[in-house]
């Protein structure tokens, strides 16, 4: 199944949206956050915390973090449960579900290559919330008003089948080139 | 035959004297409470995200803390209690199967004391899927509509007429939120991601309305505003990432700014508000209490408070600097009283009171443990 | 709304099941525990634990432990969420619920007094499960083939309008002669 | 433009060679997984009380521990994984407004590699609707049928041909429990209210059957029997409160005690067992594995385990007693292999493996955190 990403145009306001909507993989507010990638530090001072995870905040960590840890480097904007503990993988959804059709996206730096990547956090769809490995992290997150970086909703809300939130990947769409 | 006195019929059993002497704990007829009309409620608006398909909304005894009921949210509902109304409203998606089937997006409607669903009618399926934040559902200043943000991801503001139970769209692509005029019922207003505000004006019927936007006046990427909005006589008032306080006039048909001053500008230590609900106005008392955390930084929005701050509206300045629990909503009812926030590490309620002797520094009060992964808390009169 | 018992005779297995489940306030498999509540301690040596608390295991208590936990005397025999934490309280459901038509019951000894009571645990039914107060003890608790005291099922069953669970009272029905 | 060159149709940005390098993390394709026939699976069966419209079973890699995919449980259903077949049973009860409005009670077909849902449907709305169990939900042993617990509360037997879609019933009034014959495709018995079993033989066309009582076996005040049961060849073991264990044959027209023995009579520290799935069988190695309480007492049958006790069947006596975290449930695929627990207490899966060089004793090996308050759980081979 192809990646596709929805992202909203700062400008969308022109009330394109409708139509923007629909189409897949739409360009990313790059003003809103992949420009500022070079000045801001993206894994560096920023200390999310895990609004629901008992265990309090902890930074984005280096190397050593596998893909079921809230501090791995893609999640770095992701709010949901990875389904690295679901039965899937950073770019898998776990038996049973389907890849949501619109997505949010983050930009994140993969501390082995010091790159920033995009990556479209797909919810996976259509089975109850697996409610292991809850993650929240907001780095360029924004409220609903950028809603193409926006990870307080559910982003399985346009799948025809069913609606229903499972978990979130967080696939590489490409390298950012941090202008 | 010991057997034989026993086999009684129905209920006439608990007619009957007791076997042997227990003047104090005779047989127990059950019955269902319901709530009293003066109670101070705090809701407790809980997505329960573990269980996605099962959000609920506590109902507290803002007096006592102790919980007096529940309402289902279902599947990401978002609930609203109006001020005036003995209604609790509910919007939300219900599937046939659970998780998958027939679909059918509802408003349900409770009586406020006893709970009880007493009506039902289906809106259109567009409804956004959020994690609950106050704006996303609201009412007309005259409790006639309620106003529900739409997200398919395409973003709309759905007018729900309550008595023709008819919904209208009102066109709001790239905003996001709906905030009431508090003098106007046929008016409404959303906040843009090009950081401007837009104010609808509602036909008579309440079918359609006419969109004004506002001029530019905050800057997504630089220092966006939270959708959090709280009222203060006729103003709304807004607070941005790094701390700016926004006080805005929504009652005209073109939104206007009235002022906006910082809170933490200049001070040591890099402090911002943080959280889902990151602030509480009291109006009467003319303070702002925010929830404020350390080290601020792009990403830190929703990181739970360090201090309480008590903010002086009219003065323009913080009156007092307070050591709290981790909360990340806060609230506080239309006619003031102690506040409530949301510790999400403890998964519980924190009440909170200010000390208008000590400058409105805030004294943390008792707690209880209630609900999961809460994000909204209300208070009501 | 009054109250109305289902029990289970132990010797119902005469197939006359289907009649008396429609029974209210059938009679009480007296047999099967009152009758030995003379000679076995309720609320004694026992140490109910408490399957899904995560603090583990604790006495019945005394006469000072309040109807919101789980110590409390007349839980001796109860598996759910307390009502006295969910907006009811001993003997009346939380405001939106209804009363079960069915229950099991339990005789459970009252330290004030020490004298035995026979318990109702009437499930509270139409609302999604409370969450607050999970108790679980199992005083002369029997598997499901004593259904009249078998706690591990949802005694919501057999209403009409919901059979959803929401949480449990503890009504008492009468004093057990201890006979 | 730097915006523009973004601003690129649908999938076929993921096409596009990066704009720098990074030729080993480039654009990912997502898919959804599937799981292999050869995983040794460990079904985690959770109803979730917290959220009781919402239960789920978690599959496990039995090897590895790790949560490899999920199925519905919905509203108390109930979950069997047959032995052969390539699908998976629930049955279970929706309402079309999640916790109200039209019910529908169903069986849920999924299959075992896809987690799909390939079928669903209707059966009468009797089932039980409990804390889950294995003898509540069972297959005929050529897995054309299954049996389910009813329970209005009156008990019968739900008899669902899977071919046909259809569901007989059987009466078994004051009886609790499915146990399918191991050889008799068309045989299933249950355990009596007073003490005995009761076997049924259906019709060639599964839509009726003949009942024959069993003798008294047990007595339900003094020790009454645990409703779990363990395959062990063609027999089924069961263990009582007292830790009696059981042998009957339920293979014939009439249930037939075959022996019993006890564990911990006259063993110092009252053991016995406890919990909801309080034993397992390894019926190659001949030993059953007891999850034990000490101080038990009247009420005491549902404790977690202190220690797990090592019975030789064959010998009828305990090879060993090893201290163990507190277990509730207990299972050993048919097949053997490691066992797998349920602690309560921490919401964990724990891997347990017997050492056949040292009477058997167990070695408590990994766990892993999953599901709330499970208390059934399965191996497949």
């Amino acid at each position: 199944m192809k990646v596709r990403t929805f992202t909203r145009l700062t400008d969308m306001i022109d009330r394109r949206s409708e139509t923007l909507s629909r189409v897949a993989a739409q360009a990313i507010g790059r003003r809103s956050f992949i420009t500022r990638l070079g000045q801001a530090m993206v894994g560096g001072a920023v200390i999310p915390m895990l609004p629901f995870d008992r265990s309090g905040g902890r930074a984005m960590a280096a190397e050593d973090v596998t893909d079921a840890a809230c501090e791995y480097w893609r999640y770095c904007a992701i709010d949901g449960y990875l389904c690295s503990c679901c039965g899937g993988s950073l770019s898998t959804c776990p038996p049973g579900t389907d890849v949501s059709k619109v997505t949010w996206v983050g930009t994140c730096q993969n501390p082995k290559d010091n790159k920033s990547y995009l990556i479209t956090y797909n919810d996976c769809c259509g089975r109850t919330s697996c409610g292991r490995c809850l993650c929240n992290n907001n780095l360029r997150e924004r409220p609903g008003y950028r809603m193409g970086v926006h990870n307080d909703i559910n982003w399985c809300m346009a799948n025809d089948s069913s609606t229903m939130y499972h978990c979130t990947v967080a696939a590489i769409v490409e390298v950012s080139d941090g202008g | 035959m010991r057997l034989s006195h026993l086999l009684l019929a129905g209920a006439s059993m608990l007619m009957l004297p007791c076997v042997t002497q227990a003047q104090e704990l005779g047989p127990e007829e059950i019955t269902v409470n319901t709530l009293p009309d003066d109670l101070k409620r705090v809701y407790l608006i809980d997505l329960a995200v573990n269980h996605v398909v099962d959000g609920r909304v506590y109902i507290l005894d803002g007096e006592k803390l102790d919980v007096r009921g529940m309402v289902e949210l279902g599947f990401l509902g978002v609930f609203h209690a109006p001020e005036k109304s003995k209604k609790l409203y509910v919007a939300t998606t219900f599937y046939d199967r659970l998780t998958r089937g027939k679909r059918t997006d509802a408003i349900v409607v409770h009586d406020a004391n006893t709970l009880k669903i007493v009506d039902e009618f289906e809106i259109p399926q567009k409804r956004a899927m959020p994690i609950t934040y106050r704006p996303l559902i609201s009412s007309s200043s005259d409790e006639k509509f309620l106003f529900i943000q739409n997200a398919t991801p395409a973003t709309s503001i759905a007018v729900v007429d309550l008595t023709k139970k008819t919904t209208a769209e009102l066109q709001a692509a790239g905003c996001y939120g709906t905030y009431p005029s508090i003098t106007s019922p046929k008016r409404v207003s959303t906040i843009c991601g090009d950081g401007t505000f837009a104010t609808y004006t509602l036909n008579q019927a309440g079918t359609d309305g006419t969109r004004v936007g506002g001029d530019k006046i905050f800057d997504v990427d630089e220092d966006a505003l939270f959708i959090h909005g709280e009222r203060d006589g006729e103003t709304y008032r807004f607070i941005s990432f790094k701390g700016h306080i926004f006080t805005m006039s929504l009652e005209g048909e073109k939104p206007a700014k009235v002022d906006s001053f910082p809170i933490a500008d200049g001070v040591e230590g890099d402090w911002r508000p943080g959280g889902y609900q990151p602030f509480a106005v009291d109006a009467k008392a003319g303070m702002a209490y925010v929830l404020m955390h350390s080290k601020g930084a792009e990403g830190s929005h929703k990181f739970p408070s360090e201090e309480i701050w008590s903010v002086d509206l009219k003065a323009k300045k913080v009156t007092a600097r307070t050591k709290s629990p981790p909360l990340t909503s806060l609230t506080i009812s239309l006619a003031g009283g102690p506040m409530f926030g949301i510790n999400p590490l403890e998964a519980s309620v924190v009440k909170i009171t200010a000390d208008p002797a000590a400058a409105n520094a805030v004294t943390v009060g008792g707690s209880v443990k209630v609900g999961e992964t809460a994000t909204q808390i209300e208070a009501s009169n």
